[in-house]
């Protein structure tokens, strides 16, 4: 693994793009979740 | 927004693109080759990513405290939730600057951590971040909890230049521009090197996450915004 | 007669984005005495606080005036008598200590050590004026915020459920004293006591 | 300006002598210092101790012990229900500095205390060299951390976890001025010309201007309600 990376750096960069690429699809997710919360929230008011 | 939208996705998109499938030699001819750095190779590429990650935490510390001040001024539970939102977002790229900072670390300086003065500084900024939401979690009354979170993100915010003074001569640093970096611009700043097409890709990527974030704001805000009008409504 | 008067314009207060009250105005002068009255809960001390400038008002203005100029808050508090079963005292200090420490922090210029006495002996804690506020009653107390809130004679007397705690000869007392701030400048009572509200000439209801 | 200077004093004056009756602060204080000097002595036990690490060792000293007992100032007023006569007597500024000298003197006595036990415990090691450095450090140490833990106390004190959240406000506040005083306190033990700790305490006095000017402006918002 440790050579490998050593061989291959273009995969951490990749590691790393996929990284804040996943941390914003989370925060995405959860506003997403938060949104239609509110939807059906207010639906029923 | 349409343009702050479409523009964020296009320009990250292309930076993921150019960043990662440029070629790189020792001596570039033309726009389309990247110079090599040795012993960076072709982790000179995080640069495109991980920075503009810690440069967004900076921008949502700002803009949360700039609407924190709003608030005071104005008492506009309005302007709260903006900077909270933005405090969020602040956090969300400041965990990732952090994280991805510990990878790139891990490979061109043997350890996940160093303590180097931007690593130190981005560790305060999520003390700053947790500190922050520790205490609006402790607050029950809207008006108080928005007060004193604006008040405590400004005091934050009044240590900050300090850090900019103290932290280089405190500790020695690895990441460019550091105290006992000879050239003082560390090797992927130094004239030549990242000059021309790297620093144009750099600059966009910079952008590219400012819209992105402007965005994410955007809807953040929003979102806030139904929940308020919607517990007024239950009222 | 001294032309000091308070004026209360498009009141509102919010807590949680619920109004607690809403758009009041009213104007109180020289010799005049309103009543605040309502149910647990609809805002009489919240009402207490704002008016005294405790409390920022989410919306409207609490104006004080002086011989027709208006007076900063800072200024027109030292101007302003508050009882209020949220005030307390300091229990480590004597009846008179309590008395002489916070009119040195209020500082201007009225350290009166005899007036503070005269107050705890009109109030009847002369005997007890030595001992610590830990040891007092609950009653004794209510007589101790009562010198605390006329050491300075102010012109503005605010009583926040004035009788509780005490007993027969305390509201005695108490009756006297309301009946000598009709001259001395204007009152304001915040009770759910119809006798106590009977005390103002005035009403407004929290409902 | 007169009338201000002598409700200040008549506050700090009326905080002391309710600490010395009630030594709610000072008890905890003491026997603080007491437990951590002595749990840094099972640590270190034959060890010797850098100057680099005692200088840390004071500082973290001070830092728990100061969290231990800042906050009292305003939590006790907001205990005992007697904020509210506090804001009928006085003005926010006279609040905030009656309050902020309190803070200052009782971080004082605290390194006073600190830097004779640890003149005692590590006779060998702990010795001041440069006694003009350690003086001006502690002093202008004690004021910028009394600066910034005064209004963290007020922010404090309208909260509901106030014990623990204390620390977790203060510490990011207070990580320079941490990082600035073990330096120069570092200097002091290595016996260092006055002249390059100058540098620290520009930073030093700096702190301790922004914390207070910045803490005056923003107290209003916090203390009324």
């Amino acid at each position: 693994m440790e050579e490998f990376l050593a061989e291959h750096q273009l995969y951490i960069v990749l590691g790393i793009v996929l990284l804040i690429w996943g941390g914003i699809v989370l925060y995405l997710l959860r506003l997403d979740k938060k949104l239609a919360e509110l939807e059906k929230l207010i639906k029923k008011g | 927004m349409t343009y702050v939208k479409y523009g964020s996705i296009i320009l990250i998109t292309l930076v993921i693109v150019a960043g990662i499938g440029i070629p790189m030699s020792l001596e570039p001819a033309g726009f389309f080759e990247f110079p090599l750095i040795p012993g960076l190779e072709d982790k000179a590429r995080n640069i495109f990513f991980h920075v503009p990650t810690a440069w967004t935490s900076v921008l949502a510390f700002l803009v949360g405290t700039f609407f924190g001040i709003r608030y005071l001024r104005t008492k506009n539970i309005e302007d709260d939730y903006k900077s909270v939102s933005a405090a969020g977002l602040g956090l969300l790229f400041c965990i990732l600057a952090t994280v991805t900072g510990a990878l790139w670390a891990r490979f061109n300086w043997g350890t996940f951590w160093n303590w180097d003065p931007r690593q130190t500084s981005i560790f305060i900024l999520l003390l700053i971040y947790g500190a922050y939401f520790a205490l609006r979690s402790a607050i029950e009354s809207d008006e108080k909890r928005a007060s004193l979170s604006a008040v405590y993100s400004i005091i934050a915010g009044l240590t900050v230049p300090f850090f900019v003074f103290v932290m280089p001569r405190m500790m020695a640093g690895l990441h460019p521009g550091a105290r006992d970096d000879p050239s003082g611009k560390g090797p992927l700043m130094q004239s030549g090197m990242i000059a021309g097409n790297m620093r144009v890709f750099f600059y966009l990527s910079l952008l590219g996450f400012t819209l992105l974030f402007i965005w994410l704001l955007n809807l953040r805000i929003r979102a806030a915004r139904l929940e308020h009008e919607h517990s007024r409504q239950q009222h | 007669m001294i032309d000091f008067e308070l004026t209360v314009n498009g009141l509102t207060k919010e807590f949680n984005r619920r109004s607690i009250f809403r758009d009041l105005s009213f104007t109180l002068a020289f010799n005049e005495s309103l009543a605040i009255t309502g149910r647990n809960g609809s805002g009489k001390s919240t009402l207490v606080k704002t008016l005294c400038g405790l409390l920022a008002p989410t919306r409207g203005k609490v104006e004080y005036r002086s011989g027709g100029t208006m007076l900063e808050i800072d200024d027109a508090k030292h101007k302003v008598g508050l009882v209020s079963p949220y005030l307390q005292l300091y229990d480590e200090f004597t009846g008179l200590e309590n008395l002489l420490v916070l009119s040195n922090i209020r500082a201007n210029g009225t350290s009166d050590h005899d007036r503070a006495l005269h107050m705890l002996e009109r109030f009847g804690l002369g005997s007890r004026q030595d001992d610590y506020v830990r040891t007092y009653s609950s009653g004794m107390k209510q007589r101790l915020k009562y010198c605390f809130a006329l050491l300075h004679t102010p012109q503005a007397l605010f009583l926040d459920e004035p009788t509780s705690n005490l007993d027969a000869e305390g509201i005695e007392i108490v009756k006297a004293v309301v009946r000598e701030q009709r001259n001395a400048g204007f009152l304001v009572v915040a009770t759910n006591d119809e006798q106590e509200a009977g005390w103002c000439q005035r009403r407004i209801d929290l409902g | 300006m007169r009338s201000a200077l002598s409700s200040t004093f008549a506050l700090f004056q009326k905080d002391l002598q309710s600490e010395l009756r009630t030594r709610y602060a000072l008890n905890a204080l003491l026997m603080f210092v007491v437990t951590s000097v002595a749990t840094i002595l099972f640590a270190l036990r034959s060890d010797q101790p850098s100057p680099s690490t005692l200088s840390g060792m004071y500082w973290v000293v001070v830092f728990f012990t100061a969290m231990s007992s800042l906050s009292r100032i305003f939590v006790s007023e907001e205990e005992r229900g007697t904020t509210m006569t506090l804001q009928l007597v006085a003005s926010p500024s006279v609040v905030y500095f009656g309050k902020l000298i309190f803070n200052a003197v009782l971080t004082i006595s605290l390194t006073v205390a600190v830097t004779l036990l640890y003149t005692i415990v590590f006779s060998e090691y702990f010795i001041i060299k440069s006694s003009s450095i350690f003086f001006a450090t502690v002093l202008l140490g004690s004021l910028g951390f009394a600066a910034a833990a005064t209004i963290i106390a007020a922010i404090v004190a309208k909260a509901n976890t106030r014990g623990t959240l204390y620390p977790v406000l203060s510490f990011p506040i207070l990580i320079v001025l941490l990082m600035t005083v073990m330096n120069a306190t570092t200097k002091a033990l290595e016996g260092a010309p006055f002249s390059d700790a100058l540098e620290d305490f520009q930073i030093l006095a700096g702190y301790i201007l922004v914390m207070t000017g910045g803490s005056f402006l923003l107290f209003d918002f916090v203390w009324k309600d």
